[in-house]
Parts: C-alpha cells; sequence; structure tokens
C-alpha cells in the first residue's frame, strides 16, 4: 500500500511550509521561525524512521522483546539543543541588524544599503 | 475507558489550537496556549498507561513546568514598556464587538 | 478499583470537554477565562487520580502526585497572572447590555 | 498573520504538539529535550528578540507565486523520492538492520545502563556528543560576542537603576515562584542522575536548570539575578563542561584505552563505563545550562540597552 508512505509526506509538506515562510517572509524573525518549522520537520523524519510497530521505548525492561530503534533519538536529542543554540545565535544578528539598520524588513535594509554605496 | 479519555483530550486540544488561531487579542492566545499545554500533561500521561510503560511521567513534569514558564514570559514581554498600548488594545476589543 | 478509575477519568474528560467548548464558545476573553481557568484544575486534578487508581504502584502514584501538587499550584497562578495582566493593559470585559457601562465585573477566577 | 507575537505563540503550540508526537512515536528522550527546549526555552527566546526588533511585520511578501512555484516543485519531487522509502514502521527497515541490534542487545552487558539511548548517547557515540557540546558552546560564545556589551561606569550605574522586577504587580506569581523554584533545581538534578535508568541525562538537566534561573531572573528582574548568579563564573563554568568530558576521554587515552572508551576508569569494565557516562552527562549538563543562561542574559540586556537609547533619544 502506497499510503504507508504517509509519515513522509506528513514530513515533507511541513518542510515546504517551512521553506515557503524563509522563501517569501522578509521579516528576519519570521524566517527564522521558518527554519525552525523546517528543522522540526526534519525531526519529525527521523524519528518516524526510528519507529517499529509494535516496539516500545528504547529502555530496556522486563518481559519486552521489540524496541524502537534508539539511534535516531539520539541523533535529534542532540540535534534539538544544538538547533536551539543556532536559532540563538541567528536571534542575536537580527537583534544586531535591528540596532545597526533600524529595522529587520529585507527589503527596508537592502534600501539602506543600496544609499551607503 | 483510557482511550475515550485520550480522545476526548485530544478534541479538546482542537479546540484550543482552533482559539489560539483566531484569538482576537493576545490574551486569548496566551490563554489557549496554557490550556493547550495542561492538557499535553494529561495527554502525554495518559500515552504512558495506553502503552503499558507509565514509567514516562517524567515528560509530564517537565511540560507542567515548561508551561509555566512560558507563561510568564509572555506577560513579562507584554508588561515591557514599549508594548504597553492600551490603544490597540481597545481598537481590538471594539474589532470583536 | 476499575470502576472507580473510570468514573473519574470520565467525570476529568467530561470537565475538560465542557471548558475546551467554552473556550471556543464564550464571547470575550475574561468569559473564556474562567471557562479554563475552573475547569482545567478540576479536569486535571481528576483525571490524574484515575490515572492513579488504574495502576497503584510506588513510584507511578508518587509522580502522579507531583503532577498533580504541580498544576494545583501553577494553573490558577497562570490564570490569575493572565487576569491580572489583562486588565492592567486595559482590556475591558465586554459587557453584554448597556456599552457605557464600564464598571467591575467579577473577572478574577 | 502579520503580528509575529501571534506566530511565535503559535510556533509554541507547534513544539508542544511536536513533543507528544515524539511520545506516540516512542521516542521519550527525544519528547523530554522537545518539551523544554522546543516549548519552553525557544518561545522565551524569539519572545526575548522581538521585544528588541519589534512585533509587526511588513505584510509584503518577495514573488510570492515564484516562491510558492519553486516550493510546489521541490516538494513534489520531495514526495517522488519517498516512493522508494520503506513503510511506515516495518521492522525490516535497513535502518534497523545495521548497527542498531548490537546496540539493543548488548548495551546491557556492555555498559550496564537500561536506557539506550543513554548509552549508545555517551558511550558508543561519545565522539558525536563532544562535538555537539563544542557546537553549543561555539553558539554560546558566538551570542556573547553579538550581543554583549562593554559599558562605561557611567552607563553602568543607568543600567542598574532599571528596575524591571515583576513582583510589584505580581505577589502570587513572585509566592509561587519562589516556592517552585528549589523543586525545579532538584528535579533538574534527578534528571540529570537518573538519565541511565529513565528519559533524561545531561541535555534534558541542563536545559531545565536554565529554565528555573531564567524564571528567577524573568520574575525579580535582571539586576537581582545578575547578583544571584555571576556571569563571569557561567562563562567559566560553560568552558568548563567541555573540558571536562574531553578530560574524561584524555583520562582513558592516558590509561591505555582509545578516547572516551570509560572501561578504562574502573577496575570493572561496566563500572567503568557506568562512570564515565556520569561524568561526561555531568559535562554536557554544565555546559548547556550555562550557555542557556549566557544566551538569556544576554538577550535581557541588550533590550534594556536599546529601550534606554530609545528614550533618550
Amino acid at each position: 500500500m502506497i499510503l504507508g508512505l504517509y509519515n513522509y509526506w506528513i514530513v515533507v509538506v511541513l518542510m515546504m511550509i517551512g521553506f515557503y515562510i524563509v522563501i517569501a517572509h522578509g521579516n528576519l524573525v519570521k524566517k527564522i521561525i521558518g527554519l525552525t518549522i523546517f528543522q522540526t520537520s526534519v525531526f519529525i523524519f527521523y524519528i518516524s524512521i526510528a519507529k517499529v510497530n509494535g516496539g516500545t521505548a528504547p529502555i530496556i525492561a522486563e518481559g519486552i522483546q521489540l524496541y524502537s530503534n534508539p539511534l535516531p533519538h539520539v541523533l535529534i536529542l542532540t540535534a534539538i539543543v544544538v538547533g536551539i543554540a543556532t536559532t540563538a545565535v541567528g536571534l542575536a544578528l537580527a537583534v544586531r541588524i535591528k540596532e545597526a539598520y533600524g529595522s529587520i524588513e529585507e527589503d527596508e535594509i537592502q534600501k539602506k544599503d543600496n544609499l551607503d554605496c | 475507558m483510557l482511550i475515550a479519555a485520550t480522545i476526548a483530550i485530544l478534541v479538546v486540544m482542537i479546540l484550543a489550537i482552533t482559539r489560539a488561531i483566531v484569538g482576537p487579542t493576545l490574551y486569548d492566545r496566551i490563554l489557549a496556549v496554557n490550556m493547550f499545554g495542561t492538557k499535553t500533561v494529561l495527554l502525554i500521561s495518559m500515552l504512558g498507561f495506553v502503552m503499558g510503560r507509565p514509567e514516562f511521567l517524567d515528560i509530564a513534569i517537565v511540560y507542567a513546568l515548561i508551561n509555566f514558564i512560558s507563561v510568564i514570559a509572555v506577560l513579562r514581554h507584554s508588561d515591557a514598556s514599549i508594548f504597553k498600548t492600551p490603544q490597540s488594545a481597545e481598537k481590538e476589543m471594539k474589532k470583536n464587538s | 478499583m476499575n470502576i472507580s478509575s473510570g468514573l473519574f477519568l470520565l467525570v476529568g474528560s467530561f470537565l475538560c470537554v465542557s471548558g475546551g467548548v467554552g473556550v471556543l464558545r464564550f464571547p470575550d476573553f475574561y468569559t473564556r477565562m474562567h471557562a479554563v481557568g475552573v475547569t482545567d484544575t478540576l479536569a486535571t486534578a481528576m483525571i490524574l487520580i484515575g490515572l492513579m487508581l488504574q495502576m497503584p504502584e510506588g513510584i507511578v502514584v508518587l509522580k502522579l502526585i507531583v503532577i498533580l501538587l504541580m498544576t494545583l499550584f501553577i494553573s490558577p497562578t497562570a490564570s490569575h497572572a493572565l487576569a491580572n495582566a489583562a486588565m492592567n493593559n486595559n482590556l475591558k470585559p465586554k459587557l453584554n447590555m448597556n456599552e457605557d457601562s464600564k464598571g467591575q465585573t467579577s473577572s478574577n477566577p | 498573520m502579520k503580528d509575529l507575537l501571534a506566530a511565535i505563540m503559535l510556533s509554541g503550540i507547534y513544539g508542544l504538539l511536536s513533543a507528544s508526537f515524539f511520545v506516540a512515536m516512542d521516542a521519550v528522550d527525544v519528547a523530554f529535550t522537545e518539551a523544554s527546549v522546543g516549548a519552553g526555552i525557544s518561545t522565551l527566546l524569539m519572545l526575548a528578540a522581538i521585544t528588541i526588533t519589534g512585533h509587526s511585520e511588513d505584510p509584503v511578501r518577495h514573488k510570492p507565486v515564484l516562491a510558492a512555484i519553486v516550493v510546489f516543485i521541490t516538494g513534489g519531487m520531495l514526495i517522488y523520492g519517498t516512493l522508494d522509502m520503506p513503510y511506515f514502521g516495518t521492522a525490516q527497515a535497513p535502518v534497523h538492520l545495521h548497527v542498531v541490534p548490537r546496540y539493543i542487545t548488548e548495551s546491557m552487558q556492555e555498559i550496564g545502563v537500561p536506557n539506550i539511548v543513554t548509552s549508545v548517547l555517551a558511550s558508543y557515540r561519545a565522539f558525536d556528543t563532544l562535538g555537539e557540546v563544542v557546537v553549543i558552546f561555539t553558539a554560546g560564545m558566538g551570542v556573547l560576542a553579538l550581543l554583549s556589551m562593554v559599558h562605561g561606569p557611567m552607563e553602568k550605574a543607568e543600567f542598574e537603576s532599571i528596575n524591571d522586577s515583576m513582583h510589584e504587580k505580581y505577589l502570587i506569581l513572585r509566592i509561587v515562584t519562589k516556592i517552585l523554584i528549589p523543586f525545579i533545581l532538584i528535579y533538574a538534578l534527578y534528571v540529570q542522575f537518573h538519565g541511565d535508568y529513565g528519559p533524561g541525562g545531561g541535555f534534558q538537566a541542563g536545559v531545565i536548570f536554565a529554565a528555573a534561573i531564567i524564571l528567577y531572573a524573568m520574575l525579580f528582574g535582571m539586576r537581582t539575578a545578575r547578583r544571584v548568579v555571576n556571569q563571569a563564573l557561567v562563562r567559566l563554568i560553560a568552558a568548563f563542561g567541555v573540558l571536562f568530558y574531553g578530560s574524561v576521554g584524555v583520562v582513558s587515552l592516558l590509561n591505555g584505552k582509545n578516547f572516551l572508551d570509560y572501561s578504562a576508569l574502573s577496575a570493572d569494565p561496566v563500572a567503568g563505563q557506568h562512570l564515565g557516562i556520569l561524568l561526561i552527562e555531568l559535562g554536557v549538563g554544565f555546559t548547556v545550562a550555562s550557555v542557556m543562561v549566557i544566551i538569556f542574559f544576554n538577550f535581557e540586556g541588550r533590550r534594556k540597552k536599546s529601550n534606554t537609547t530609545e528614550t533618550k533619544v
């Protein structure tokens, strides 16, 4: 059944929503929100790969045979924390741009840059 | 019974999201997020029982805490002097009525 | 045991749903606040008690009690702070009949 | 949506939702992290950022049609690419067939830690994790470099005079928070040291610990918080965490095993592994907590600076 692939489709849709926000919106903070959506879609992709039907969480307990795949969990766990750290750097850049240009709209920044040249 | 309660919580979560999207004022949104948070706490503790591994209640505890912190963050933000715009709030009220 | 747990869960879910409907249907912020603030705490308590009866084991019950206490502390505080902030920032309650009476309504849950 | 505040609230809900999804997908550790990070800290940082940058957005879009076309084509190609992927939840998918069976079956004998995620994170793939910790540390330093301020004595006095604590208006909030904060700190320690047996570990504990300090800073004002939490010390701790992690690896190197092979730390290899995991989780916790605190404090410090300059002009 082709419908067994639905998890990937959801991921793709989320990813594209994030992508659209990054392309089409001029506001830098909005772009960062788009990036986090994109990021989360990648997390969901990894985690949904790790799921095994009938398996449970990979913490060993008595009487459980089938566990979900722990490896993607590890990768994503660290990726989330790294993601927030990089998001913070992005926001910090946005703050500095606001202080330097007085705006975080891409168009206005571009205009000011052109004036300076 | 567990399943029924889980479904009820999911329904309420959908209602809360609707309010967060529609919500005419900022406070409606905060309210919806707060409510959504408490419902998530319930949902996660419920899911632990449904899946037969109730050790995972730790996550629910974190949720309860984080929810509180984010509500305070938003309130503090809305208190920040540059955002105190009673006119805008009133305008929104008028739009609402 | 099972029946009582089911009963608690049922009451809890009913309260949850009524709170949800309230938050969607009520006309202005303060009434919505009322709907959520009142039902949320009780519903959480009910459902958590139901879960406790479901599996009376030491550590699980302990964690559920911690969650319960946390909610009992946090939920009313958050509602109070929220209503307080809304009042401070001049969000007026919507009054049904007479527009000019800008009096107080009992808005704090 | 034009109002960035609303967008941020909704992205907070998105974080909550994705964390419940992770629980449903059995990834409890990930859900734990997402709970504390995605829903809590990231909302917080975005709010701090938009306090400075302003919260309304220019509704003009850049060539929305073109963007939509690009997005649709990319999406279509990605969906076409998924047709070859294994179905959702099949146990025979290639990801489940390689290293993972070894992790699942042998982790109990080799490492002696029930939580496989922790054992993979801290022992099998410890070098990866070291890299991640260094990235977090670097990001923290990046924020520090971008946002920290050197202010003269005059400015400093002015800076100190701003009282932004919330407690005048929110008495109840203040008292409840005062009661809660010790419990949050204890809970963070529990998460830190219980990570071997249940969901948890250094990353989560660090974020929760930082959240407690941030909560304090928000309610009692940055001035008080700066007095309580020494910034220079926090920076030192951030560096110390990374160093600690690395030096555990060096110790095992000096004892004749590979870098970060903790069997060398004790006579009994399993006990050594256990000790090693505990130590490096501690290092991770130190770094993550202090980096989060650094990031938040710097954002907040900036905010007051820009506010005062605005009022001066």
